[in-house]
């Protein structure tokens, strides 16, 4: 018979195999069944001295009270074996079970203290949108009139008074889909290269509006005066090697653009 | 082994919702501005080529995906949007609409657990938004219910919202209920 | 030059505020499940060390922040720290985590108590979720641990449960336990 009770807290012990595991292991007893006979008094003790606020939980320890009862009258009648009823867990397994438990217990808990939060993200990603996309943000379609503009200017002085040619807007975009097929890119400056008349530049200027209003181009700058940059708005198409365009690819290419 | 000074910036870039400057970096790391600018541009080299990308805008740093992979993004968006809200996220749409314009510790105080992952949900799809910082130590943000939120709900506007009175004098008691004592075991 | 696989799923999941499963990858980038998951393998490793911490769970991945971030993040949110579970709770938790998939009957045979009421305050917190009904007499409900618990508690995966080896080690040794094997008989 062992002396006073242990100072059984219920803050310190979550249910009655908890408290049974705690006696047993103080008086160095293994769990079977005769140890939990050995302290059926002192789980008893503590059962009494429980508060009885928590119906439910006291119900669990009576249970647990009741089975080591159950177990002493059958040993005192010499029947060990009929210890528990046969179709639940007996007593002994279960607290083995709990003792097992216990141990992985201690490292959770001492992990509860040293482990640390791994933090989602806190809002969705900038969606890439919103990504850097290279100048052309910066600029409105008034900015190619300007653009446009200065180059009208530069040409004017150095236009020569020829007789005036007819120039269809299908030319150019003809002219400005092949180029963006072949190269996926091409200037403004590039593409008027050989053209002689204002006519034709704005006849040019024209087209490029064009591929910007399907969304088959966009146009880049890098400053106010520089040139005007039409880019593929279709990277694939302009990955193809030059020589591997054949004439009537282009020509396919070119209807579906425009 | 305490981690690398970059690998304390990817986290803190990954987990932000908006560009942290060096200066603020340097603050919680507690470490010179001159590092921090160093260990970014480090970043910056190892992220290239890479899915997620560092973006340095007007002197502040900011995670954002790769734009090649914009437009898987979007199909993984289109899917998400269309499933049905969680009851997680429903009871935090519930808490910002009740209590708006309400901070993340205010949705966690009231609800008793981290709700970072329904937030997320909900700025995704629009029903919330993040508004100004709150002039509290941290300066967290502040989210209100968007006008799309008026729209999921039928709403005309928040005064349509249901019973608020009561409403608000629950949600304050479950916020205590769920304060789980020392002893622990109480059974329902 | 297009963006290698890793790439996607690193933009991927950089993007998502939900877990994304192998086929939802595989769907949406196009490629064969077993690349998704080869390249995933891979983005693990590389992340090592590494501020982001990529989550795993029944074929499902989440990227987060290190938990050793854990702390400036925090100071950057102005949000506090988590609170503790009770005993009873992480009692509760470790049976489910340990155990999975557990039943109510289960996590009270093993603790030896009615366990409803934490098991409430744990599915509240969404630290678990209740899963498939098991096909045994009463159809009870079976209970795992969700993303959330791995986010709690700083784990990449449940691999990384503290002495699992050993547990699962134990538990098949425990089922035997009739023979009384080497392991049988253990003293206190």
């Amino acid at each position: 018979m062992s002396a006073p009770l242990p100072a059984v807290r219920l803050d310190v012990f979550a249910g009655p195999l908890d408290v049974l595991l705690r006696l047993i292991q103080e008086q160095k007893l293994d769990i079977t069944d005769l140890s939990l006979m050995a302290v059926t008094k002192q789980f008893l003790d503590h059962v009494r001295g429980m508060e009885k606020q928590d119906g439910p939980l006291l119900a669990a320890f009576l249970r647990v009270a009741a089975q080591l009862m159950h177990g002493k009258s059958q040993a005192l009648l010499h029947e060990p074996q009929d210890f528990l009823d046969e179709t639940e867990e007996s007593l002994e397994e279960q607290l083995r079970g709990y003792e097992r438990f216990k141990q992985i217990m201690t490292a959770v808990a001492a992990w509860q203290e040293d482990c640390d939060v791994a933090y989602q993200r806190m809002a969705p990603a900038p969606l890439p949108v919103a990504l850097p996309q290279p100048d052309l943000v910066n600029y409105a379609p008034d900015d190619l009139v300007s653009a446009l503009a200065a180059v009208l200017e530069e040409r004017e002085e150095d236009l020569p008074a020829v007789a005036r040619r007819t120039v269809h807007i299908e030319t150019y975009l003809d002219r400005i889909g092949t180029l963006l097929l072949l190269q996926g890119q091409t200037g403004f400056r590039e593409l008027i290269e050989p053209v002689q008349s204002l006519e034709e530049i704005v006849v040019a200027f024209l087209a490029v509006l064009e591929f910007l209003r399907s969304r088959k181009a966009q146009v880049r700058q890098t400053g106010l005066y520089a040139d005007i940059l039409i880019l593929s708005m279709d990277a694939e198409r302009a990955a193809i090697p030059r020589d591997e365009v054949a004439a009537g690819n282009i020509r396919d290419a070119v209807a579906e653009v425009r | 082994m305490p981690l690398p000074l970059t690998a304390l910036l990817e986290g803190l870039l990954f987990v932000s919702e908006r560009p942290l400057t060096i200066q603020e970096l340097a603050q919680i790391t507690r470490e010179p501005a001159r590092s921090v600018a160093a260990a970014l541009e480090e970043l910056k080299a190892a992220w290239l080529g890479k899915g997620i990308l560092l973006q340095e805008q007007a002197g502040a740093y900011l995670l954002v995906s790769h734009p090649e992979v914009a437009p898987y993004v979007r199909t993984l968006l289109g899917v998400s949007r269309k499933e049905r809200l969680s009851r997680a996220a429903l009871e935090t749409l519930a808490v910002i609409a009740y209590y708006q314009p309400a901070t993340r510790a205010d949705i966690e105080r009231v609800r008793g657990v981290n709700s970072d992952h329904t937030l997320a949900v909900l700025l995704n799809r629009e029903l919330v938004a993040a508004g100004e910082r709150r002039l509290t130590p941290g300066r967290p943000i502040e989210y209100r219910t968007t006008f799309e939120f008026l729209k999921y709900f039928g709403l005309a506007s928040l005064e349509g919202l249901p019973e608020r009175e009561r409403f608000l004098a629950e949600l304050a008691g479950s916020s205590q209920e769920e304060s789980d004592g020392p002893a622990g075991e109480k059974t329902a």
